[in-house]
């Protein structure tokens, strides 16, 4: 067992040094606010590191520490659930929350929402490790809104800034539609399971798949399993960007970077794969649940990839990136091989947060321009920022041995290797394809940044120099994970061996023998180290390489040519498959003119005009009116009224007899 | 042959009325040895005159029915709290004329009048047959025909006056018409004779009787103000002097409604299907006009005179019901109904200014701001009205429509319930005014204590019924019990 | 002849329930001075709610029955009596009336300058009767109190309300009236069906037939239904809290729109078993329009106020919702959601009020960028934002997925036309629409760039304002993580109240009507 | 031997033409006063009928009560339009007509 208050300082110290400064940060100098936050950070980051090692000696922690609702059947417990997946999560997690916060201090000195900044990301910190550490649904879904909560408090950081609030707005709206599904999920697990608690839902996944539960829609059918997973995984949808609810993502680039590497890059957005991999004993006995991952992964990994490839905005370019490898993620966890899924997770958490840091040391030399067409030739200025980049680059492209070439090329085999029909040779293909695009547009923007002509504008030529330690350090950091996670996930770890004894994942994921994508790679020896000679992915990713080489540094006129011979393709790649345009055509106006035609015609028209005024008042003003007028004060209408009252009533009674 | 028997007439449960009339009379001769600076002395007098009246009535009253004068005249505990009733009406109308009545010619005259149409209200509800209840009603008639003209220089005040006269004249053509024909097929003019002789009565005498029941609720369904026998009210209302509205909105409406129980339970018992089929119609015909009709107004004594033929709809649920509830809740319904309207009357004449008398709703606005209590009070006395409960209005229509739905008429305290959110509506009205408005022309209030004293007593009646009724529902279940 | 239940030995409803009228009067009575009148008001607030905590700190959580029962006859003729009592139910309503009158009573001190006697009396009076609605166990008494609330209200709104004050009042006020008069008609009959009785347990406990059931149900439904209120009789509330003072429009949101859930629980489902469940899809699909049509409405609204009042009348939606599911979560969560609802909606309310004081207008379009100059409002606003989206933390989650869990399991207990799952999927969507329009008005309002001159003047909060937010934030906060001190009290008379709800009377109405014929047959 | 019918006949005729007179007449107030004079004269036909045929003397002493009453009506009647006269210069019953509504 491991040490509960260990445990439990690791969420705990980022949330006090969060609500300290938060709460206090108008009274305290930067320099405090950054070291009580950055402090905790690296504690935490620490311990994890501690948790991790036990974890790896088999160590494990599962309990409750309070009653958080509790109605009859309706029990949600706080607890936590320590295994290798949420230790892989929480090392991830801390270590580059950690060197975002030492960035940080370079990055943001001087903002006046300093310490304010820095109440945010260890908050936020306190938030994802709830969501990884959790044992429950609901200790998940804790995390998951608070997570994003301050996602949507650090897109909007700059809240001045009007498309920096509007992105903060649609991404949390974005996110609640995912929520709208996590929830109705949840509420679906407790329907039929009674319990949050992953242990007892996950023992009782088989005995309802035995059960053959049905949901019934008018006439619509669907096992109970199957609705659970899909409304889990909307949820992980809206989290982490997969079409259709992507859109945010993007936007939430109007974040400081540091924002943009911590949240939506590393760990926030990975929080929807990590829940389909915590998911998989479910997932896992629902084939159209698994295929619904599958083809939303692979759409997204080519989509994004492809719109990566003509974007300008280098934060863009890195952001549509990581929409298309969430979507690898979720290819692997959709063909089970979720520990794959997650060790991608992890690489990617180093190298795109490096990616994003170094694009947010270059944003900060070049006086926050974010377009990499005013760049270029930047290598001169700050070396170590290109190395580090570098390092990035080629571990996004699936360039052996760095570590996104470990995870990718695992996530490939895995697709190869399942029979899944259309959709694993539709996964295979966007999968392939992807590479080969990755390595282009990583490299497209890498060029035009760092080589290429010298575009940046005169006036901010002086300002060019390296970035301060504070902010390189972080980078170097990074760069080690970049450079050395994926050798270490596949020696290491050993993530790619099939028996559960040696896997350090196995235990804490379920995949059913005949789904194991390991085992069929396992089978066909496709383990040996000089296997990716051998394979599609590597020569695909280089070929990417040489493209955006010849394209950027060669024939530098090539592009615009390409641009203007492809331009309807060109073009809809630009707006970005102009998903924004249909939202705001198909939900975003309706919405608003439905909502103002029953404001107008519902409520003010309908009720208030028709029904109260017209109908209840009318009739009273009419009726009133009537009986005014019958007042005329002649005095014989008046005894006209009375005779007429006599014999109306004389002839009533005697009618009647 | 037998000595003539001779005895004197049990004159004791009289002594009220003698007393009145002996006052009525006083007033008048004290008022030609009053100097002109003094002639509201006069009023005092009348005002002493109505709480020795009651003080009398208390001492006489028991909790039998007492007969007199060979049956023309009956004293029973509905008789006596009716009387009280119509002592205070009349009194408060009194006290509200004090000032109002100070410069108007011939002063003296006007307490005789009220005294002596006090006294018709007081034979009105002591009379167990036709006959008492005719002269009663007459003499009640003829004195408020002649104060309702009585500011004799006003075309309005005249105009109202012959008005009401006529359509008062022609109400009584058409109750004595009733009356000899239910005498033709009884051959008596006394309620409960009337009333057994009806339930004897064959097929052949059918139509005679529905004539004189007929003719006879309409006759009295006048004096109470019932649609379609109401148009006098609001012309009337508002030509009045305003001490001289209060006086008819209230009193003459107790001893109407007395006078109709009586009738109805008595004389009419076995024809309770029929007549409850007219007062239906007449009731919800009463309620929509009252009620509506009120919204139009400007002029508070003529939306006054709509809210009575309102709540008139509504107490004649009461009478519907036909029960004790019933009875007792045409009580309660008055006694509250008193409080709260010459509270009102009280307010309007307290306001009274020169020229410009405190009548139209204008004249309210922004009331609260200069006088907070008489704003308070309006508010209590309007709110009460509307039947907002802590006031004693919400007890008053409680207690008639529980009558009303125990006979067995869901429906009608259904429609009642409706009229009186609509009836709610002018009220708040006149409360907007009040509380919510700014001044639009200068206040210029009447000082005088006993008027005050008079809004500061009926506020807080209002309130300690709306608190806790039980008193007075009791009491008036008492006094009705003896009826049934 | 005053009969005491109670444990702490002195009538402690009837004081809870008094204490501000008395207090009312000596204020009327006896002090001149405005800022005296403040004072004793506030300390007479103060009073009362320590004397409602005393409520919970005796209140047994282990019964169903009623505690701190009193009575005393009030009106022999019809057997209205002054009956007392309150159980897990009505319990938090009480305290929640008397803490947010104090609330109240503190953000309306510097705000209000006319006639503060008045005001201050006003709200006393009208805490008496909002206290007295929960405490009541005898129907009239039930009614004499929620009828008199009409007249404080009406004059808060009308005196220190807005431009369109007087409009809005009016409607106010008709409105409910003409919704409770129908329950007035229905109380009366019961009495004499259930043998001249008021009682309300006694009325819970007597066998209506479905006819009766049916029309009573009804009765109770407009007035209830008017006061959630329900779509479509929900317009007067827009246009009241649009014009209602800040105060009111906390007291209304904060309380009188408890009062008609809380008749539906009081009265509807117990007396009306049957009827209830005949009823629950129209009440289900009035629920669902609340939160899909209002929620819509909601997003286009233009001024704060009648925002924040459409969002009240999606969230009571969800309330009337759970309260028709039967199921321990779904009651539990609607009456767990009007206490969060209360505290919410009345802190937005302030939040509203609190720009109002300052820019005396509350269209959106005259904000934006409120955070560069009042960045603790920004952060109090945003707290309460998110509550009203519901966030996990905030108390408005707890409620809301307790209702939709007991929604979601509703059917297994009867059968419905469309399973209840896909209702509360469908209830769920909320969760989407009220982020749009509680936080689109936030970015309109709180975020951007300085532009407007006069928003640039705006001072931050003062230490007032700050102090009566601060109560608000800790109990949504609280009540959000840690709800188990409330969902305890609530428990058992829950439980008591599902089983009243779901246990059918015709069977016993049955027997009765037999019984009766029976005897019927023996007299002739 | 006249029959009871017929006196009531002849009383209900007076009865109506008192009635119409009162509301078919839209010149003379007086004429108004006429009319409920004949109203109740029918009336009192009515009562002196049913007395005799009831062989009843309630119904005669009534009839005194009636003629009283209808003296002391007329005089106030009359007094009160002199009383109108002097303010509107018109006994028109079209011009009594300022309170309305």
């Amino acid at each position: 067992m491991l040490n509960t208050t260990e445990l439990l300082a690791i969420p705990a110290l980022p949330l006090i040094a969060s609500l300290i400064v938060g709460l206090f940060g108008w009274a305290l100098k930067e320099k405090l606010s950054h070291s009580i936050t950055t402090g905790s950070v690296i504690i935490s980051a620490l311990l994890s590191v501690h948790i991790f090692i036990q974890v790896l000696g088999g160590a494990s922690f599962y309990g409750n520490f309070w009653t958080w609702m509790l109605s009859d059947t309706f029990v949600v417990p706080v607890g936590m659930m320590i295994d290798q997946l949420t230790a892989i999560m929480m090392i991830t997690v801390t270590i580059v929350s950690a060197c975002v916060h030492i960035y940080t201090i370079g990055y943001m000195h001087g903002d006046p929402g300093y310490s304010r900044f820095f109440a945010y990301i260890s908050g936020f910190t306190f938030s994802m490790l709830v969501l990884v550490m959790g044992n429950n649904f609901f200790t998940l879904f804790f995390g998951w809104e608070a997570v994003g909560l301050v996602s949507y408090l650090l897109i909007g950081f700059w809240f001045k800034r009007e498309s920096a609030n509007f992105a903060a707005l649609k991404a949390f709206i974005v996110n609640r539609i995912g929520d709208f599904g996590f929830m109705v999920g949840i509420l679906a697990i407790w329907y039929y399971f009674g319990t949050f608690d992953y242990r007892e839902v996950f023992d009782q996944v088989p005995a309802l798949v035995a059960q053959g539960e049905t949901l019934h829609f008018l006439s619509w059918e669907m096992s109970a399993i199957t609705f659970i997973c899909l409304a889990l995984f909307v949820g992980a949808m809206g989290k982490s960007g997969q079409v259709p609810l992507h859109v945010w993502l993007p936007d939430s680039m109007e974040g400081p970077t540091p924002i943009s590497a911590l949240i939506h890059a590393a760990t926030m957005v990975t929080a929807g794969v990590f829940m389909v991999a915590r998911c998989s004993p479910m997932f896992e006995y629902s084939e159209t649940a698994l295929a619904a991952v599958i083809i939303v992964g692979a759409v997204t990994a080519w989509m994004c990839a492809t719109i990566g490839l003509v974007q300008n905005d280098i934060k863009r370019v890195i952001a549509y990136s990581t929409c298309s490898q969430l979507g690898y993620m979720f290819v692997a966890c959709g063909v089970s091989a979720y520990s794959v899924g997650i060790f991608h997770l992890m690489t990617h958490a180093y190298f795109k947060a490096l990616l994003f840091l170094a694009a947010g040391s270059v944003i900060h030399a070049v006086l926050a321009e974010q377009d990499i067409r005013k760049m270029g030739q930047l290598k001169k200025y700050m070396p170590i920022t290109y190395i580090t980049m570098l390092i990035a680059a080629l571990a996004l492209s699936g360039v052996p041995p760095f570590a996104g070439f470990w995870s990718k090329d695992l996530i490939i085999e895995a697709v190869a290797v399942r029979e899944l029909g259309w959709i694993g040779d539709f996964a295979y293909f966007a999968v392939l394809s992807g590479v080969f695009m990755t390595a282009f547009y990583t490299f497209r923007m890498f060029f035009l940044t760092f080589h290429n002509s010298d575009r940046v504008p005169a006036k901010v030529k002086p300002h060019l120099h390296e970035s301060p330690k504070v902010i390189t350090i972080p980078l170097v950091l990074l760069a080690i994970g970049a450079l050395f996670s994926g050798a270490w996930g596949v020696l290491g770890l050993d993530i790619a061996n099939p028996n559960a004894a040696q896997n350090f994942f196995c235990s804490s994921m379920f995949v059913l023998p005949e789904h194991n994508p390991l085992i069929l790679i396992a089978e066909e020896g496709h383990h040996a180290w000089y296997h990716f000679l051998f394979s599609a992915p590597f020569w695909l990713s280089l070929s990417g390489i040489g493209l955006a080489y010849a394209m950027y540094l060669r024939e530098t006129d090539m592009p615009a040519k390409l641009a203007a011979a492809v331009k309807p393709v060109y073009t809809f790649l630009l707006n970005k498959w102009y998903w924004d345009e249909l939202y705001a055509k198909t939900l975003m106006r309706p919405a608003q003119i439905l909502g103002r035609w029953l404001w107008q015609q519902g409520d003010l028209a309908m009720i208030d005009k028709g029904m109260i005024h017209g109908g209840v008042v009318g009739s009273v003003l009419a009726g009133m009116q009537r009986m005014r007028a019958a007042q005329t004060g002649y005095v014989y209408h008046y005894a006209f009224a009375m005779i007429i009252g006599v014999f109306a009533a004389l002839t009533y009674l005697v009618l009647k007899g | 042959m037998t000595p003539m028997n001779f005895p004197l007439p049990n004159v004791v449960p009289l002594i009220p009325e003698m007393f009145v009339a002996v006052m009525a009379m006083v007033v008048l001769m004290w008022d030609l040895f009053l100097p002109k600076e003094r002639k509201h002395w006069n009023g005092y007098l009348a005002i002493v005159t109505c709480i020795v009246a009651g003080v009398l009535t208390m001492n006489v009253a028991t909790a039998e029915s007492v007969s007199a004068f060979y049956g023309f005249f009956v004293l029973d505990p509905f008789a006596a709290y009716a009387k009280l009733l119509i002592y205070a009406g009349t009194a408060l109308a009194i006290i509200i004329s004090l000032d109002y009545m100070k410069d108007e010619f011939g002063v003296g005259e006007y307490y005789t009048l009220m005294l002596f149409g006090m006294l018709g209200m007081m034979l009105m509800a002591s009379a167990p047959n036709f006959v008492t209840m005719y002269l009663g009603l007459e003499l009640m008639a003829l004195c408020t025909y002649v104060l309702v003209g009585f500011q004799r220089d006003v075309l309005r005040s005249s105009e109202a006056s012959l008005k009401y006269f006529i359509l008062g004249s022609l109400a009584s053509g058409i109750l004595l018409y009733g009356i000899s024909f239910l005498y033709g097929v009884t051959g008596s003019f006394d309620f409960a004779e009337v009333g057994a002789g009806l339930a004897h009565s064959g097929s052949g005498a059918r139509f005679a009787v529905l004539l004189g029941l007929v003719f006879v609720v309409s006759g009295l369904a006048f004096k109470i103000s019932m649609a379609p026998f109401h148009m006098w009210t609001p012309d009337a209302y508002e030509g009045a002097p305003t001490p001289v509205t209060a006086y008819m909105s209230v009193a003459p409406k107790v001893a109407g409604f007395v006078i109709l129980i009586r009738v109805l339970a008595d004389a009419l018992p076995s024809l309770q299907v029929e007549y409850v089929t007219i007062f239906t119609w007449m009731a919800v015909l009463t309620m929509a006009v009252g009620n509506l009709a009120a919204i139009a107004q400007r002029n508070i004594k003529r939306m006054l005179a709509y809210s009575t033929i309102g709540h008139v709809g509504f107490i004649i649920l009461g009478v519907i019901a036909g029960n004790v509830a019933g009875y007792a809740g045409v009580l309660v319904y008055m006694t509250v109904y008193l409080f709260m309207n010459m509270g009102i009357f009280a307010v309007i004449v307290l306001m009274r200014r020169d020229g410009i008398q405190g009548e139209l709703l204008d004249d309210f606005a922004g009331l609260a701001k200069v006088r907070p209590g008489y704003a308070l009070a309006m508010g209590l006395y309007l709110f009460s009205l509307a039947g907002i409960p802590f006031l004693g209005g919400f007890w008053a229509k409680y207690v008639v429509f529980i009558a009303v739905i125990e006979a067995g008429h869901l429906y009608l305290a259904i429609i009642a319930l409706v009229f009186a959110v609509v009836g709610a509506f002018y009220y708040l009205r006149v409360v907007k005014y009040i509380y919510f408005d700014d001044k639009r022309v200068d206040f210029n209030f009447v000082e005088n204590r006993l008027m005050q004293a008079t809004v500061v007593v009926t506020a807080i009646a209002v309130v300690a019924i709306g608190i806790y009724p039980d008193p007075v529902i009791n009491i008036c279940k008492a006094a009705v019990s003896g009826i049934i | 002849m005053m009969e005491l239940n109670n444990v702490l030995g002195f009538p402690i409803l009837t004081w809870s329930i008094f204490l501000p009228t008395l207090g009312a009067l000596f204020i009327w009575l006896f002090i001149r001075n405005e800022s005296a009148v403040r004072w004793a008001t506030l300390g007479v607030t103060v009073v009362t709610f320590l004397l409602t905590l005393l409520l919970w700190k005796y209140f047994d959580n282990s019964t169903a029955h009623m505690q701190f029962e009193e009575f005393h006859p009030w009106i022999e003729a019809f057997n209205v009596n002054y009956r007392l009592g309150i159980d897990g139910i009505s319990m938090p309503f009480i305290l929640l009336t008397s803490l947010l009158t104090v609330i109240c009573i503190v953000s309306a001190w510097d705000c209000i300058k006319t006639r503060v006697k008045e005001y201050m009396l006003a709200f006393l009076i009208l805490e008496t009767t909002l206290i007295g609605v929960f405490a009541s166990l005898d129907a009239i008494l039930f009614y004499f109190f929620w009828e008199a609330m009409l007249i404080p209200m009406f004059l808060i709104i009308g005196v220190w309300g807005g431009k369109n004050r007087v409009y809005a009042t009016i409607k106010f006020f008709l409105y409910t009236l003409g919704g409770s008069v129908l329950m007035l008609v229905a109380l009366l009959a019961m009495y004499f069906k259930a043998g001249h009785t008021f009682d309300i347990q006694a009325l819970m406990a007597y066998p209506f037939d479905f006819d009766w059931q049916f029309w009573i149900w009804i009765g109770f439904f407009v007035a209830f239904a008017v006061k959630v209120p329900m779509w479509p009789v929900h317009t007067w509330l827009p246009d009241a809290h649009t014009e209602a003072p800040t105060a009111g429009s906390v007291i209304l949101a904060g309380i009188l729109l408890k009062m008609g859930a809380y008749g539906f629980l009081r009265f509807s489902l117990p007396i009306c078993p049957d009827a209830s469940q005949y009823f629950v899809p129209f009440i289900v699909v009035l629920s669902l329009v609340a939160v899909v049509y209002i929620s819509l409405v909601a997003m286009m609204q233009t001024d704060m106020k009648r925002l924040i009042a459409y969002s009240s009348i999606a969230h009571m939606g969800f309330v009337t919702l759970g309260t028709f599911m039967f199921t321990q979560q779904a009651l539990e969560g609607a009456i767990f959601g009007m206490i969060s609802h209360g505290f919410v909606a009345a802190a937005l309310f302030l939040c509203v009020g609190v720009l109002y004081d300052r820019m005396h207008t509350r269209e959106i379009g005259d904000y934006g960028g409120v955070a560069n100059v009042m960045p603790v409002f920004a952060a109090v606003m945003l707290l309460f934002c998110m509550a009203n989206v519901a966030l996990p933390g905030a108390s408005a989650f707890v409620a809301e997925i307790m209702v939709l869990a007991g929604t979601f399991s509703a059917d297994q207990l009867y059968e419905m036309v469309i399973s209840s799952k896909w209702v509360a999927v469908m209830a769920a969507i909320s969760v989407v629409l009220s982020a749009c329009y509680t936080l689109w008005m936030y970015k309109r309002v709180v975020m951007g760039d300085l532009v407007k001159d006069k928003v640039k003047a705006m001072p931050d909060m003062s230490m007032r304002e700050l102090g009566f937010f601060a109560p608000l934030i800790v109990l949504v906060l609280w009540l959000g993580l840690y709800p188990l001190p409330v969902l305890d009290v609530i428990h058992v008379s829950v439980t008591h109240l599902i089983e009243q709800a779901t246990t059918t009377k015709l069977h016993a109405a049955q027997a009765l009507a037999q019984a009766e014929m029976l005897q019927h047959a023996v007299i002739h | 031997m006249v029959t009871l019918s017929s006196y009531l006949a002849v009383a209900a005729c007076l009865f109506a033409i008192g009635i119409i007179g009162l509301f078919l007449n839209r010149k003379n107030v007086i004429i108004i006063l006429m009319c409920i004079e004949l109203i109740l004269l029918a009336v009192n036909i009515n009562l002196a009928a049913f007395s005799y045929f009831l062989q009843n003397l309630d119904g005669q002493i009534f009839i005194f009560f009636v003629l009283t009453v209808a003296a002391s009506e007329v005089a106030v009647g009359l007094a009160i339009l002199v009383a109108f006269y002097r303010n509107r210069r018109s006994i028109n019953v079209d011009d009594i007509n300022t309170l309305q509504g």
